[in-house]
């Protein structure tokens, strides 16, 4: 009867050798010696852990080769970074420039809210072994090094938070001009027109036909990206009015989103992200109809006479002719 | 400590809480009877001074088994037929009559995967594949007090969408489609579980269900509709492939 | 084959056969004690050695898969905080703390280790290879190398299952049913996952082997006398589960075959979804898994069910009640669970026919069960039960079982399956079944052969107060399961605060966490009074449990072939408490124990199993 | 003594044959699991065999399977006689079997109808392989007893060639 035992144990070592020797297609070859990323010699041992933390958390949706095509990122609404081109979304450095190391945590963290970038909870101490990895993938980290950090400057508007957003609220639609051709307005085309004037003094006399919706823009991901509606989206880089400071100072990399920082002095930033910070309290909430309503119904606008008219005018933008 | 079901929102999920509840009546009754059978014939029948032999039997006389035979029978009549009676009678007329041929019926098709869900209605044309349809990521917006139908498939592994407060789960199995419906009877935001192990994040499937007054939800499916126009969400590859998902035929 | 070239040189045992006649008369030769250390004790093929092996293999992994279960417990009672103690030694690399990962990792490997690893080997390959010969008078198992084979697979797979927790990638994280396609290269690229399917299929084979070999020994080795009916309800335990071992195990093995092949040859009988180009069938793995797993659920409990049968019998000093119902109710059951497994897969989709056929089928099987439970009642019933620790496990083991087979309505049920599959309230049930009942079993078991196996006692001290801790906590524990999954909580979850309906548990389960740790330190008792007795226990006469059946009419521990003479059977294992015995000055009588002259108060019974005791010659062949 | 001595072997045998036959029905069960997966993936699928799945060829398995029924008439003639050359010619042909059969999957993965190619190679593939190991296993025995095969050994042969033909016919031919 021993004989029949004998299958199995032959099988044994071929099943072994057979098993081992299968690698996922696309992934990076095995480490053999300390690669430089952003600057940093990273020891093989710990980019081998990287991987299978990765593996772990970030296959199904980034794959095996860090190309954002895994076996389940076909069809998401966001499609997942391709870790290989080294442009990211949401860090607190000039948009364009590499990530920091603490910005990854943050992503990794807490997620990008509204996609299936979930806050993963890698455990902190193989965190950087996987950020490590992710660098990896992309070629910029060989010969770049992560940018200077941007840092938030202490919010002035501090017990003032009304003030904050009506001044946002001008800065928003007059002075940065956010509604010209990218995300959604939030007041009436009179009031644009007033803030505009007002704050630059130029006069904005032409609108999109749009101008309360979002408009779809070029990125450097291959797809074309929609600015959020306050209103309604969530938004990928976090709500808090420190969140959204950083993703106004620092902007969005890869996309039409630009670096504000050093372009509008640190207390309209932060007016700004007071003012979204209001508008995104208004989600899912009666008042968002109500506004929505208001801006459907205002009245028709056609701009003043040309500027010969009157230069002082700044009053409520409703003074219409 | 806090220890009940769910909140239930849905229309039949009283009658899921009905069954469990008469299970634990009827077996906890008979546990109860087996139980003090038990105890007597601890307490009284061991062996202690005065009772050193026990009686000695095979039980193997027609009257022995005859007793053996009538108690199983009687329990298994009680709870067990009574039990499949009830449940074959809510299965075909509520739970597993599916609203196929019904207009009113919201039709939602489900795509799992690791680890989130998505969800796509027809949009105000009410048909699938065109452009007005309506793609949420983790967020399922239902009006409440209409049927709503979904029909699931899987990317990637098994997944199992849960719905706590509706009573009722439902695979979402890669390679085939399977099928749920369910009402809402209230508004609310309930949570939708992943309820198959599905690998190291399983835990972090957790969804949304968004159900809204018919009203509520007409404007809000304006709004989102708007948004997954701009989007461009009706080029989104659904996880069926190209064969689309049959509303028409069964499953 | 073999066992022949070891007998070829004994001597015939002229006198071996006793006056029965039959097969055993003058044919069974003593076989030769094997010389030398390895031959006796690494790679012997003595059933009883054998026995011992399989039962210290299990136990270890037993201890491995209860530390899995207490680290587990740890996460849920305290999510993301380091392990204290151990955590740094374990996952220091996550910083002490269990990673989402390293908590799929146990959970996989807690079911698997249990289910394959420790009770397998403890209850069918521990106690089934030391019990079956000796309690149908044999010598040995019918083939006594191939036991040997199958203790050697077994180890085997043991070797590559803990080979996978050193592979890159981890151990393997699909669960213990391992569904694909979470097992095939989608869900689980890493070698582990592989690893896993060798030793399953290893494992089965081991399985295999012994169910070939004990299904043999049952019908060819019997003594004379020892009719099928005269067989202790533990050899017939051991006896159905392995006819379901071997038809069923095969079943596993095919789903493992196919599943290895998809992950090593890249064919793509599990795979489908985005990356399918032909159609693969994940529900085809579920079928052919639940077809052997749901039997399996019998496999693991029904050895432990005849046990609790006799020991229940031995120790209420009275018959088995019913014994032939029993019989007839184990075989009813071994029928009726191969047509139920597909109760696991009400949430797929199946058609509603099929769906209320299984719910059906599975409600029929209640009544077999409550049979079995009623006679077991039936036996206690005016008895004389001494509480002996082997009868205070049993009788624990008769409360969980009754609260775990009534739960099992609840998920037999589709409507309250819809909303309870894949909670904890499966979970606490499988648990109360196959944790509870078959840990209970398990240590009825040890504590009751242990004279037998190390020829000393265990402390009955030690085991009163390792049954006290272990009944409560165990039935907190498994019980607080059912709550957390009648209150909805999902199986397998690393931190359920992710859901807000779930973050009322938090208190519940922390006190199940409390209740599991003290389930696992009073093991420690156990652990001490194991070695203490091995070496250090009372000397352990022939039969200090005064019962009847062919073990206890030998040495403990028994010389190695067993028998000096082949006894000759000629009542039924239970005689306990009958009047003819009166005259001999105890209250049992032997199963080989010469005429006693049938007494008047035997008749009035209407018994038959008393039968004359020259009645039944009937032979093996 | 004398009559002892024939009995013995003959009750050792009886015990073999019955072992064998459990095993038998155990390893009957593992290829009839393994069918029943093929014939569910196969009622599955819309149509059989998939689309774009070249024509199989019998011709070259239909080769494989009259070798594997020659090495089992071999193996009962070797029962029947004192010479050692059926037994040899049995092992031989069995050889040739699993040569054969490597060669068949060369040949069916280079034309698209290997593993991982299609469930038609994938069913093949899987059953045929599992089958070949079957055979190792029959040489195996075969070179253990030194080109004597007990009688179970050829009962063992005999399961294999019917699941041989089983799997020819199911996958091959239906």
């Amino acid at each position: 009867m021993k004989a029949r035992g004998v299958p199995v144990f032959l099988m044994l070592p071929l099943v072994l050798a057979t098993a081992a020797c299968r690698r996922p297609a696309g992934a990076p070859p095995p480490f053999t010696g300390p690669v430089t990323l952003g600057g940093r010699a990273i020891a093989p041992a710990a980019l081998e852990h990287g991987r299978e933390v990765y593996t772990h958390y970030c296959r199904p949706c980034h794959g095996d080769a860090g190309d954002g095509k895994g076996t389940s990122a076909a069809g998401l609404q966001t499609p997942p970074r391709d870790l290989r081109l080294g442009v990211y979304k949401f860090a607190a450095v000039p948009a364009g420039q590499l990530p920091r190391d603490a910005d990854f945590v943050r992503t990794i963290r807490h997620g990008l809210h509204g996609t299936a970038m979930l806050a993963w909870d890698v455990p902190e101490a193989e965190l950087d072994d996987l950020i490590q990895y992710i660098k990896y993938f992309a070629p910029r980290w060989r010969t770049e090094s992560a940018g200077e950090a941007i840092v938030a400057a202490p919010d002035p508007w501090g017990g003032r938070e009304a003030e904050a957003v009506e001044r946002g609220k001008r800065v928003y639609h007059g002075l940065a001009q956010c509604a010209v051709a990218c995300h959604p307005a939030y007041a009436t085309k009179a009031e644009i027109y007033a803030f505009s004037k007002e704050l630059t003094g130029m006069e904005v006399r032409q609108f999109r036909p749009d101008l309360y919706f979002a408009v779809a823009k070029d990125s450097d991901y291959g797809v074309k990206i929609l600015p959020p509606d306050f209103t309604f989206n969530e938004l990928r880089g976090g709500d808090t009015p420190e969140d959204i400071y950083r993703a106004i100072a620092a902007g969005i990399g890869g996309t039409a989103m630009p670096t504000w920082k050093n372009v509008l002095p640190d207390t309209d930033l932060w007016a700004m992200a007071h003012y979204v910070r209001s508008l995104v309290a208004l989600r899912d909430s009666p008042e968002a109809g109500a506004l929505e309503q208001r801006l459907r119904d205002q009245p028709a606008w056609s701009p003043p006479p040309p500027p010969d008219a009157g230069a002082d005018t700044d009053g409520a933008g409703d003074a219409g002719p | 400590m806090h220890i009940v079901l769910p909140h239930d929102a849905s229309l039949d999920g009283h009658l899921v809480d009905g069954v469990i509840g008469y299970l634990t009546l009827t077996t906890g009754l008979a546990f109860l009877a087996v139980l003090v059978f038990l105890l007597i014939a601890i307490v009284f029948h061991r062996e202690r001074a005065g009772r050193t032999r026990a009686h000695h039997t095979h039980g193997n006389r027609p009257r022995d088994r005859a007793l053996t035979f009538a108690v199983a029978l009687v329990m298994f009549v009680a709870i067990d037929v009574t039990l499949v009676a009830r449940t074959a009678g809510e299965l075909s007329g509520r739970f597993w009559r599916y609203p196929d041929g019904d207009p009113n019926a919201l039709r939602v098709e489900v795509t799992a995967r690791q680890w989130s869900w998505t969800f796509r209605t027809a949009g105000p044309d009410g048909r699938f594949g065109t452009g007005d349809d309506v793609v949420t990521l983790g967020e399922l917006d239902v009006p409440v007090g209409r049927p709503i139908y979904l029909k699931l498939r899987s990317r990637d592994v098994v997944h199992s969408l849960y719905l706590p407060s509706f009573r009722t789960k439902i695979d979402a199995i890669p390679g085939s489609t399977t099928r749920l419906w369910f009402q809402a009877q209230e508004a609310g935001r309930f949570e939708i579980g992943c309820a198959q192990h599905c690998g190291v994040s399983h835990y972090k499937m957790r969804g949304l269900l968004i159900a809204r007054p018919e009203g509520e939800y007409h404007d809000w499916l304006a709004r989102a509709e708007t948004d997954s126009r701009l989007r461009g969400d009706a080029a989104l590859p659904v996880a069926g492939e190209a064969d689309g998902w049959d509303w028409e035929t069964g499953r | 084959m073999t066992a022949t070239d070891q007998s070829q040189g004994g001597d015939a045992g002229g006198d071996a056969g006793g006056p029965g006649g039959g097969p055993g008369d003058g044919l069974e030769e003593i076989p030769p004690e094997p010389a030398g250390f390895l031959r006796r004790h690494v790679f012997s093929t003595d059933h009883k050695v054998i026995g011992r092996q399989f039962l210290f293999l299990g136990l270890s992994f037993l201890a491995v898969g209860g530390v899995m279960a207490m680290l587990i417990r740890w996460q849920l009672a305290r999510p993301g905080v380091p392990v204290p103690v151990v955590g740094g030694l374990l996952f220091g690399r996550a910083g002490g703390l269990i990673s989402p990962a390293a908590y799929t990792a146990l959970f996989t490997m807690h079911g698997t280790i249990m289910i394959f690893f420790a009770v397998t080997p403890i209850l069918i390959g521990g106690f089934g290879n030391f019990c079956l010969p000796l309690l149908i008078g044999a010598r040995d198992m019918a083939f006594p190398r191939l036991n040997l084979a199958s203790f050697w697979t077994m180890a085997a797979a043991t070797a590559v299952l803990t080979a996978s927790f050193f592979v890159p990638l981890g151990p393997p994280q699909a669960g213990w049913t391992a569904y694909a396609t979470l097992s095939t290269a989608i869900g689980a690229p890493g070698v582990g996952q592989t690893l896993w399917v060798v030793a399953i299929y290893l494992n089965g084979a081991s399985s295999v082997m012994g169910a070939v070999n004990y299904i043999t020994t049952v019908i060819r080795l019997r003594a004379p006398g020892m009719t099928y009916l005269r067989m202790p309800l533990t050899v017939w335990g051991f006896f159905l589960t392995s006819i379901l071992n071997a038809l069923f195990v095969p079943v596993l093995a095919a789903a493992m075959v196919l599943l290895f092949f998809d992950r090593v040859f890249g064919t793509q009988f599990f795979v489908a979804g985005t990356t399918v180009g032909a159609g693969g069938d994940p529900i085809l793995y579920q079928h052919l898994f639940w077809l052997f797993g749901h039997p399996e659920v019998y496999i693991l409990i029904i050895p432990a069910w005849g046990i609790v049968s006799d020991l229940l019998s031995f120790f209420a000093r009275k018959p088995a009640f019913g014994y032939r119902v029993t019989v007839a109710a184990l075989v009813g059951v071994v029928i009726l669970s191969t047509v139920v497994y597909g109760h696991h897969m009400f949430t797929t989709g199946m058609s509603p026919l099929l769906g209320e056929s299984f719910m059906v089928l599975t409600m029929i099987i209640s009544v077999p069960t409550s049979l079995l439970f009623l006679n077991w009642l039936g036996t206690l019933w005016r008895g004389a039960s001494r509480m002996t620790t082997p009868m205070l496990f049993c009788l624990g083991l008769v409360f969980t079982f009754g609260v775990g087979g009534l739960t099992g309505l609840y998920l037999a049920d589709v409507v309250a399956d819809m909303y309870l599959h894949d909670t904890y309230f499966v979970v606490g049930h499988f648990h109360l079944i196959m944790a509870a009942a078959l840990l209970l079993a398990s240590f009825a078991a040890i504590y009751f052969w242990f004279p037998k196996m190390f020829g000393r006692m265990m402390s009955e001290a030690l085991g009163k107060w390792h049954f006290w801790p272990t009944f409560v906590s165990l039935n907190v524990v498994f019980m607080g399961q059912l709550l957390i999954g009648y209150a909805g909580m999902q199986r397998r979850l690393y931190d359920p605060s992710v859901y807000e309906f779930l973050r009322p548990l938090l208190p519940l389960n922390r006190f199940i966490s409390r209740a599991a740790y003290v389930l696992g330190a009073s093991q420690l008792i156990f652990v001490v009074n194991f070695f203490w007795s091995l070496f250090r226990g009372q000397k352990a006469p022939k039969n200090p449990w005064a019962v009847g059946t062919l073990e206890w009419t030998v040495a403990s521990p028994p010389p190695h072939h067993n028998f000096d003479r082949i006894p000759v059977v000629v009542r039924g294992p239970h005689e306990l408490g009958h009047p003819a015995a009166r005259a001999l000055g105890k209250d049992w009588l032997g199963q080989d124990e010469g005429p006693v002259r049938p007494s008047a108060d035997n008749a009035t019974d209407g018994s038959t199993d008393g039968s004359p005791p020259d009645g039944s010659t009937e032979g093996a062949a | 003594m004398t009559a002892a001595a024939s009995t013995v072997p003959r009750r050792r045998e009886l015990d073999r044959a019955v072992g064998l036959l459990i095993f038998l029905g155990a390893t009957a069960m593992l290829f009839a699991a393994l069918l029943l997966a093929y014939a569910i993936l196969r009622a599955e699928a819309p149509v059989w065999p998939p689309a774009g799945t070249p024509p199989f060829p019998r011709g070259a398995a239909a080769a494989n399977t009259v070798v594997l029924l020659a090495a089992t008439l071999a193996l009962r003639a070797a029962r029947s006689t004192d010479r050692r050359w059926p037994a040899l010619a049995a092992a031989a042909l069995g050889a040739a079997f699993l040569v054969l059969q490597a060669a068949l999957w060369r040949r069916l993965a280079a034309t698209h109808l290997g593993p991982s190619a299609g469930a038609l190679g994938d069913v093949f593939f899987a059953l045929s392989a599992f089958h070949a190991l079957h055979v190792l296993a029959g040489l195996v025995v075969l070179a253990a007893t030194r080109a004597r095969p007990a009688r179970l050994l050829t009962i063992y042969w005999d399961f294999v060639l019917i699941v041989w033909i089983v799997i020819y016919v199911a996958v091959c031919l239906l």
